[in-house]
């Protein structure tokens, strides 16, 4: 190898406290260098040039630069030699800027260490190889997990992008959480209608492919070349006869089955569209209540259907498809309500989570829209809206403030008003959170125009006073007990991770935190990103976000998406970690440590051999440090380089 | 019936269904076992078939398994020795079906080096042309001199502080397992290091791995050492440590040697046990086992379904002070 | 004394062994991806001079601080300009060897081993069979012979690799081809575009050939499978064992026959070899 | 912060940094003239993950007098997990070093974020005082193994 | 010439004394007690000496260091141009070895041939072995008492065999009777600290030899060693029940008297470095390992065949017939797994060799 070394001087930045010559003088006696030489401004153009030329005319084959941080200019650098031909990968630098003339004083002593820093970028720059970045196929589809909104959003920008989608959702319709509210805040407009159109976009886009009903099975491959198998749950009608009459349901005996949509508020039939504005608008049997599937005599809404669409004896499928990119949008759950003992959650039946009273509220609910109790179908007067019900709470383990309900809660308040004029909110609360656009002004509006009533602390204690539920509390503002009569108490329950997203999590193998929400690449910088490349996040999979953000985060993933497949190829940073095949024992440590499942386990011959999948292994070196016998080497932080870096330091 | 005549008893049943069966038979003297193969029904004869019988089955036989899978072979194993298995299933390095192993209860084995300690100044174990155990004595002949050494004093130190003296798994098992003794490893080993200044201990590897000779035996007989034949020791890329004659770099191979058994390490002590120039290797993997136990609770091989301590994490640790130091 | 043993002497005078001769890189050829070729000259000019070498043998390349790696040397101890070694990238020291340019420092161990019997061939009619980087060590003897072409009688050059990127020597082969007095058959593994010579893989085309067995010696060199099916190619053509001559590769350090891992049997590839006569080596032991 | 008198000699103080947070903290400290004693030299790695504890102890053996490792806060890893398992393997290793008759204090391990330049500034002062308080390592510092290095001692050969 | 006498009391100051024209190494105990390991080390005044308990290692490393430079190297660059020193380090100074035993000078002779270039007609001498065999002083000590794994009588040694050795002591109640051996031995015994033996010193000497002696069971015939292990080259099960319980590691060459292959490996840092040295081992798969991955030797059968094969056979059919084993016993004694190479031999030719001491009772 032969090594030119240019040390800059940064114009005084770095000579005015590092004896640039003598360093220069320093780096000619080191191994393979066969020209050193200083420069004024490396960076600049004609600093540049001289690089250029010098690999030109002295036939180097590696270059080091002392000057910056490489985390500034390796980038520059690299094309700079690339330019004159060499490699762009057989570079090093030497940063006697920020970790030298900057912040030491003595220049003797400045001097000896830039000497150091160079030795050892030249140590290591010796052990460099030629790297040549690879170019994989990708298929240009992507999975959208979940069919709320965040999903919805992500679905509908790549269609538009021009991307294949496949959306896969596990309720019979999409829509997600959304389609269940009855109003949004800070506009108090209507939610479905809003989101209905979006949900009729999905189902018409000819790019998209929609799987309601159904779950991710499996997960293999990377980045540009996922195997997907979805597994389709059994609906026990040809989703592809039906038409969505709703005939059915009407004539199904068996009227008594759980109500998921309306929250349990109302009770449905064992075969059932959720809601009219359902996509797909397709019955499905709930098989435990249906009487034929549980063993009964019925077979009613087969003999009714007109298109032939009831199957009995339909069962899971699984399906596989191949795509380039993941979007997770599986939302989240509400927390289990009923660990409040104290309120009777779970216990009075007019003691109700805010998501049961949207639907109370919903034109399309159980109630047609009017407001009743769930205990006697009366029209409450007093309604008492309990605040951060399993949020910013560490004995329930939920010591995160869910982030919507001080806005819900504010208009639940409003629409009560709105349903009942003669009715009285008061809302127990810790602190109103409410940034955002427009946000503030809607709870102050919810107090002063509303009058709703808000009560500053917590409630001990609900319960049964006759046909009134008593609410004990505290107002800490004035310092009192406060005690009031309620005819409907409603709790802001608070949102958790959804309970299958670890399990989804390690089928994508991505991480997620304590609480069971996907990490974000980076909490700052890449919110949308996983650590996994290809695999992105939307809305509140992610960490609990209201309506706006999971549709900024749908539409952010997808932009993601676009630009990862908008080519053919993808092009892979060749900085990877690598398995010498002759010396791997197929001990497995590297696969089970790597972060990214980059490393997979391959039959050589009948040995297990581990394998770096390039396009997937993001160079951390995490394998390298693990594997005993040194068989997975980090590109261009090898072993040797590491060593050799560290002989150089301690040599001199 | 004696222990080792049941074990027979299992080695001839377990014989037709495996490649064969790994026990204990004669080494080259009285005082030496030596692991036998035992592949047809006559083989079965040598076993334990030594003056020191059980307390002579010193070989950790689990070291073999690894390199005889694909194979289903049967093997004989100490409490020890059986958590070597533990761990290799653990870490996917054998599997456990291919495995039938044979347990016993162990009353422990011997050390050699005790007993050479133990003759009389300027005597060596091998000139002992005959030994006997008679109840708690080991007789010992040395040409016409006979010497009687209490099997306490001669039993390995593992074997003082052992948990498990019954296998922690086995599909076969001579005799009823005792109760697991109430013993805790206090470290006395390493305290004695501890008790000298920093300097005294930095001498004392000085001292000590300067005999080392570069054979590897320590890492042959580590029955966790599976990439053996393609150490770091050897190769050049890495280029760990050179080939030279220098105490540094043997004492680095201990150091990688330990490193690369933390978490993982049962402390079987065959590393020790082998090296012919009498080097206390183990200590090194004792200290990052007791530094294990202290931050992890774990002890290597005894949960197959353990993820070795380093080999995994927790967002939380419970006892790294990771901020005390800044 | 009565003791009869005579330690042996020590004389500080002869050439230590283990002392390379320093050398410096003339020319470098790429001649395929993985295979390139050194042209290199002894810096002590009337060493470099007085270098004495046989077809067939070895020299240890030394990169100081990398390592020795063992290669015949395949020019021809008639031109004595340089010597050339060719490297297929595989190790430690063919990968930094790669790395090497003109005008770079190597040191040199050589001659090392045994040479072809040369001799033994005056007159008689030869067939050389290479495969891929095993052409090296042939194209030392050919050039030798062509030297000294009215020693031999008929020579055939049978040279292949799985495809025309693979060829080494294209510059040699050029020249021999335009030569009357030698017949040369080029062969690939599978067709290619622009391919005007045979294809096919080398045992068929050796079949098909069908060299004369009578007064005639087969050299060869390649791969170990190419070799399996080259003996009984030739078998079936009439050669005897004692008419085919081969050359070994093994892992050598010292070439001198001392540091022991070269052994087959009793046979040390360094100092009895790399060449051998097919006979020698089916009385040798089965430790290949 | 303890301050080092100016004509102390320099020891040998090796630091491996990740590059995402503490190799760019050091940046920023450099970028803000937060002034740093000179011993420590920075090998700068992707990940804390990347350090293999056994590159401390062969730091230790060759001359160091000191190893720094310092990576991305728990939690802020670039590559999510890497400091989780640097933070295991490192603690683990820590024990080590008093058994060999190494003063443990001659390693540490922190974290240290790319914004945190004060932060890095103090780590390396401090860790710098720490040193020097233990004085120069002598670990094989003149073992006859390095002989080899000795070149010209012997006799010029042709 | 008569035998010369030297007290215990006195054998530190005549140590000391050849000291002055040797490099003196002795057998010591290393270890932290009495019952230590004893290794050679070079002898220094207040050393723990010990000769009743046999050194672990054989001596091999007095002559045949470990590790050395070959050539020492300088590259680097020179005008902008690549730059090449090669130096070789200086004869290394004399050396006497005291209170080997026999077994362990024999071994030299193992090596003799090899390294006197015997497969080149002596055309590659290896004067590094050379010049160190040379200028060393072999004292043997006879062994008073033997160990149930020494066999040097299988292989035409005894304990008192003054084969390979300069000088023989053997040590009496008193102290070490000293007997020349050759005409090198006469630069150890030239010191003025040294009596004459006395006549009866001289016959306590020979009866402990006999006792010795004595005390080994009778050799078998080996003879039929070169062929047996010929013929038993490709009988894999033969190999495999012997190799079964080998664990492949490098104790029984590292501490043989007379394995004598070794690597070459390059040691650099900056532009200065060493061709190097080292003992290597064919019980370890990189011995034979091709850079291609191809492994002519791949498992530890093969490996263990060709240390068996070469010490008794490849090597007698090389060298007039002599084994390549001087019976020290050492790789049976230090073998962790109990190999014995005794067992193999014997097994191959299908005769039964009575291993060990002749009171030995075995099981």
């Amino acid at each position: 190898m032969k090594i030119g070394v240019f040390i800059c001087h940064c114009g005084s930045n770095i000579a005015a406290t590092v004896d640039v010559l003598k360093v220069v003088e320093s780096a000619k006696s080191m191994p393979e260098v066969v020209y050193a030489v200083n420069s004024m401004y490396t960076c600049s153009e004609p600093g540049q040039q001289a690089i250029e030329e010098a690999i030109k005319e002295r036939g180097l084959t590696g270059v080091v630069v002392a000057s910056c941080t490489p985390r500034m200019h390796e980038p520059t650098f690299r094309r700079t030699v690339e330019r004159a031909g060499l490699n762009r990968y057989m570079f090093e630098m030497a940063n006697i800027r920020e970790h030298v003339s900057w912040v030491g004083k003595d220049k003797a002593a400045n001097t000896a260490k830039a000497v150091d820093l160079v030795r050892m970028a030249v140590e290591k720059l010796r052990l460099d190889k030629v790297l040549i970045p690879k170019f994989i196929p990708a298929t240009r589809k992507v999975l959208v997990i979940g069919g709320g909104v965040a999903g919805i959003q992500a679905a509908l920008d790549c269609a538009e992008g021009g991307m294949d989608v496949v959306m896969v959702e596990s309720e019979p319709s999409i829509g997600g959480k959304m389609s269940k509210l009855d109003k949004t805040f800070p506009t108090v407009d209507c939610s479905s209608c809003v989101l209905g159109p979006r949900m009729v976009d999905v189902a018409q886009n000819e790019r998209i492919e929609l799987h309601a009903y159904s779950e991710i099975a499996s997960i293999s491959g990377y980045v540009g070349n996922f195997d997907v198998t979805i597994r389709k749950k059994a609906t026990y009608v040809d989703w592809d006869k039906c038409t969505g009459c709703g005939l059915c349901t009407e004539k199904c005996p068996s009227k008594k089955s759980y109500d998921r949509f309306n929250e349990g508020m109302g009770e449905t039939t064992a075969i059932n569209i959720p809601f009219p504005q359902a996509i797909p608008k397709k019955a499905t049997i709930t098989a435990a209540s249906c009487r034929l599937l549980s063993g009964g005599k019925c077979g009613v809404c087969a003999k009714i259907c007109t298109s032939q669409a009831v199957d009995y004896t339909q069962k899971d499928r699984e399906i596989t498809v191949k795509v380039g990119a993941v979007v997770a949008a599986t939302g989240y759950d509400l927390m289990d309500w009923t660990v409040y003992g104290e309120y009777g959650a779970g216990r009075y039946p007019d003691v109700i989570t805010s998501l049961q009273y949207e639907r109370l509220l919903s034109a399309s609910g159980p109630t047609g829209g009017h407001i009743r109790r769930p205990s006697d179908g009366r029209e409450p007067k007093e309604v008492v809206f309990i605040q951060c019900v399993g949020s910013r709470d560490p004995s329930v383990g939920r010591p995160y403030c869910s982030g919507f309900c001080c806005m819900y809660t504010a208009k639940q308040a409003i629409l009560t008003k709105d349903h009942i004029p003669d009715s009285r909110s008061y809302v127990f609360y810790m602190d109103i959170r409410s940034p955002g656009k427009g946000y503030d002004e809607f709870t102050r509006r919810a107090q002063e125009e509303y009058k709703a009533q808000y009560i500053r602390g917590r409630v001990s204690t609900v319960y049964p006073k006759g046909d009134k539920l008593v609410v004990k509390g505290v107002d800490t503002l004035v310092g009192e007990q406060v005690e009031l009569e309620a005819d409907l108490v409603v709790l802001a329950v608070g949102g958790e991770a959804s309970q299958n997203a670890p399990k989804l999590a390690e089928k994508l193998r991505i991480s997620y935190d304590g609480y069971g929400f996907f990490m974000e690449g980076h909490p700052k910088l890449k919110p949308v990103e996983t650590n996994t490349a290809g695999v992105y996040l939307a809305g509140s999979c992610q960490g609990l976000k209201d309506i706006p953000s999971s549709v900024a985060q749908g539409s952010a993933a997808a932009a993601k998406v676009l630009g990862l497949l908008s080519k053919d190829k993808l092009e892979s940073d060749p900085q990877t970690a690598g398995v010498d095949v002759k010396r791997c024992v197929g001990c497995r440590k590297c696969i089970n440590v790597c972060p990214f499942g980059a490393i997979r386990e391959v039959d050589m011959r009948g040995q297990i051999k581990a394998e770096v999948i390039e396009a997937v292994c993001q160079g951390c070196g995490l394998c390298t440090a693990t594997c005993p016998q040194g068989a997975v080497q980090l590109s261009h932080f090898t072993d040797n380089q590491v060593l050799a870096e560290v002989e150089a330091l301690c040599q001199s | 019936m004696a222990i080792h005549e049941q074990l027979k008893k299992i080695i001839l049943d377990t014989l037709p269904g495996v490649e064969c069966v790994i026990g204990w038979g004669p080494g080259q003297d009285a005082l030496h076992g030596s692991p036998v193969f035992m592949r047809k029904p006559e083989d079965v004869d040598s076993f334990m078939d030594t003056p020191l019988g059980a307390f002579g089955a010193v070989n950790n036989l689990a070291l073999f398994l690894p390199e005889l899978s694909g194979k289903k072979v049967g093997v004989v194993v100490k409490g020890c020795d059986s958590r070597s298995i533990v761990q290799l299933v653990a870490e996917k390095l054998i599997k456990r079906e291919e495995v039938v192993i044979i347990g016993f209860p162990c009353e422990g084995a011997a050390d050699l080096t005790k007993i050479e300690k133990a003759l009389p100044e300027g005597r060596e174990a091998g000139e002992v042309t005959g030994a006997a155990i008679v109840g708690e004595t080991l007789k010992l002949s040395l040409g016409s001199e006979e010497i009687s050494l209490g099997l306490a004093d001669i039993k390995a130190d593992k074997c003082t502080r052992c948990k498990t003296p019954g296998a922690v798994i086995s599909d076969a098992f001579a005799g009823i397992a005792g109760k697991a003794p109430e013993v805790r490893d206090e470290y006395a080993d390493l305290a004695a290091l501890e008790a000298m200044s920093l300097d005294e201990r930095f001498k004392f590897w000085e001292r000590e791995m300067s005999r080392c000779i570069r054979c590897y035996a320590c890492r042959n007989a580590c029955p966790l050492c599976v990439c053996r034949d393609h150490c770091v020791a050897g190769s050049r890329s890495p280029h760990w440590i050179t080939q030279t004659d220098s105490t540094r770099d043997k004492l680095m191979f201990q150091i990688i040697h330990a490193t690369h058994l933390a978490g993982r390490c049962t402390g079987c002590g065959e590393c020790q046990r082998a090296c012919p120039a009498g080097i206390p290797v183990l200590l090194l993997k004792r200290t990052f086992n007791r530094g294990v136990a202290e931050i992890f609770g774990y002890d290597a091989g005894m949960d197959t379904e353990a993820t070795p301590p380093l080999l995994t994490f927790q967002v939380e640790e419970a006892h790294i002070k990771e901020r005390e130091w800044q | 004394m009565a003791d009869a043993y005579t330690l042996p002497a020590y004389d500080p005078g002869q050439r230590n062994p283990y002392l390379p001769y320093a050398a410096t890189i003339l020319e470098v050829i790429t001649e395929t991806y993985n295979i390139k070729s050194f042209r290199i000259r002894l810096d002590d000019e009337k060493a470099h001079r007085e270098f004495a070498f046989e077809p067939g043998q070895v020299g240890q390349l030394s990169l100081f601080g990398v390592g020795e790696s063992t290669f015949v040397i395949n020019s021809s101890p008639t031109r004595k300009e340089y010597l050339q070694f060719s490297a297929m990238r595989a190790g430690e020291v063919t990968t930094a060897l790669h790395g090497l340019q003109a005008g770079d420092k190597i040191g040199v161990r050589a001659p090392l081993g045994n040479h072809f019997p040369y001799k033994d061939m005056q007159g008689k009619d030869i067939i050389f069979i290479g495969g891929g980087i095993g052409m090296a060590p042939l194209r030392t003897l050919l050039l030798f012979m062509l030297d000294n072409r009215k020693d031999y009688g008929g020579i055939t050059v049978l040279y292949g690799a799985k495809s025309p990127e693979d060829l080494s020597f294209m510059y040699d082969f050029k020249e021999w081809m335009a030569r009357d007095d030698i017949k040369v058959v080029l062969t690939i593994d599978k067709e290619a575009p622009g391919w005007e010579h045979k294809v096919g893989l080398i045992p068929n085309v050796l079949t098909e050939l069908d060299p004369g067995a009578d007064n005639a010696v087969a050299v060869t060199c390649g791969p170990p499978i190419m070799i399996k099916f080259v003996l009984q190619a030739l078998k079936k053509l009439g050669f005897n064992d004692e008419q085919i001559v081969t050359t070994l590769e093994k892992r050598m350090k010292c070439g001198i026959g001392i540091c022991g891992r070269c052994n087959i049997g009793d046979k040390y590839v360094c100092i009895d070899g790399p060449v051998f006569t097919q006979a020698q080596l089916n009385k040798m032991a089965n430790e290949m | 912060m303890p301050e080092l008198t100016e004509n102390t000699k320099e020891l040998r103080i090796v630091g491996f940094l990740c590059n995402w947070c503490s190799y760019g903290g050091a940046d920023t400290a450099g970028v803000g003239r937060f002034i740093q004693p000179t011993d420590l030299r920075i090998i700068r790695l992707p990940c804390s993950g990347r350090v293999n504890p056994l590159f401390i102890i062969k730091a230790l053996m060759s001359g160091a007098d000191g190893v720094l490792v310092s990576g991305c806060h728990p939690r802020d890893c670039h590559y999510a997990e890497g400091n989780f398992y640097a933070r295991r393997r490192l603690e683990v290793f820590k024990h080590l070093l008093p058994v060999l008759g190494i003063d443990r204090r001659r390693f540490e391990y922190t974290w240290v974020s790319a914004s945190e330049g004060p932060r890095w500034q103090k780590v390396v002062t401090d860790f710098t005082a720490q040193i020097h308080a233990l004085g120069p390592a002598k670990f094989f510092a003149d073992a006859p193994e390095l002989d080899f290095l000795k070149a010209g001692e012997g006799v010029m050969q042709p | 010439m008569s035998n010369k006498f030297i007290s215990h009391e006195k054998l530190r100051d005549w140590l000391e004394d050849l000291s002055a024209r040797f490099e003196v190494w002795a057998p010591v105990n290393t270890g932290q007690d009495a019952k230590g390991v004893v290794v050679y080390r070079p002898f220094v005044r207040d050393g723990a000496l010990e000769f009743a308990r046999k050194p672990v290692e054989s001596a091999k490393h007095t002559v045949f260091p470990r590790s050395e430079t070959l050539v020492n190297f300088k590259t680097g660059a020179k005008d902008g141009k690549p730059a090449l020193e090669l130096h070789v380090p200086e004869d290394p100074p004399a050396r006497a070895v005291f209170g080997l035993p026999s077994c362990d000078a024999r071994g030299f002779q193992i090596f003799d041939p090899v390294y006197n270039g015997s497969g080149t007609q002596g055309l590659a001498r290896d004067n590094y072995y050379l010049r160190r065999r040379n200028a060393t002083v072999l004292i043997v000590k006879a062994c008073s008492k033997v160990l149930n794994t020494c066999f040097c009588n299988w292989v035409g040694g005894g304990p008192a065999c003054t084969e390979g050795a300069d000088v023989l002591a053997t040590e009496l109640p008193d102290g070490f009777i000293l007997a020349q051996v050759t005409a090198r031995g006469e630069a150890a015994l030239g010191s003025a600290l040294l009596a004459p033996a006395s006549d009866s010193q001289e016959k306590q000497a020979r009866k402990l030899h006999e006792e010795a002696g004595a005390a080994l069971c009778a050799p078998p015939d080996l003879s039929a060693s070169v062929s047996a292990l010929r013929g038993k080259f490709d009988d894999s099960a033969f190999w495999e029940a012997e190799a079964s319980k080998c664990l492949s590691c490098g104790a029984c060459t590292y501490l043989c008297p007379t394995c004598y292959c070794f690597n070459i490996t390059d040691e650099a840092r900056g532009v200065l470095g060493a061709r190097i040295r080292s003992w290597d081992a064919c019980m370890l798969p990189l011995f034979t390992m091709e850079a291609s991955g191809h492994n002519p030797r791949t498992g530890k059968i093969q490996r263990l065949r060709n240390r068996i094969g070469h010490k008794f056979s490849y090597y007698p059919s090389l060298h007039n017939g002599r084994i390549a084993c001087c019976g020290c016993g050492r790789c049976i004694k230090s073998c962790p797994s109990s190999v014995d190479i005794r067992r193999i031999v014997t097994d191959a030719i299908g005769i039964t060799g009575t291993a060990g001491l002749k009171e030995q009772k075995n099981g």
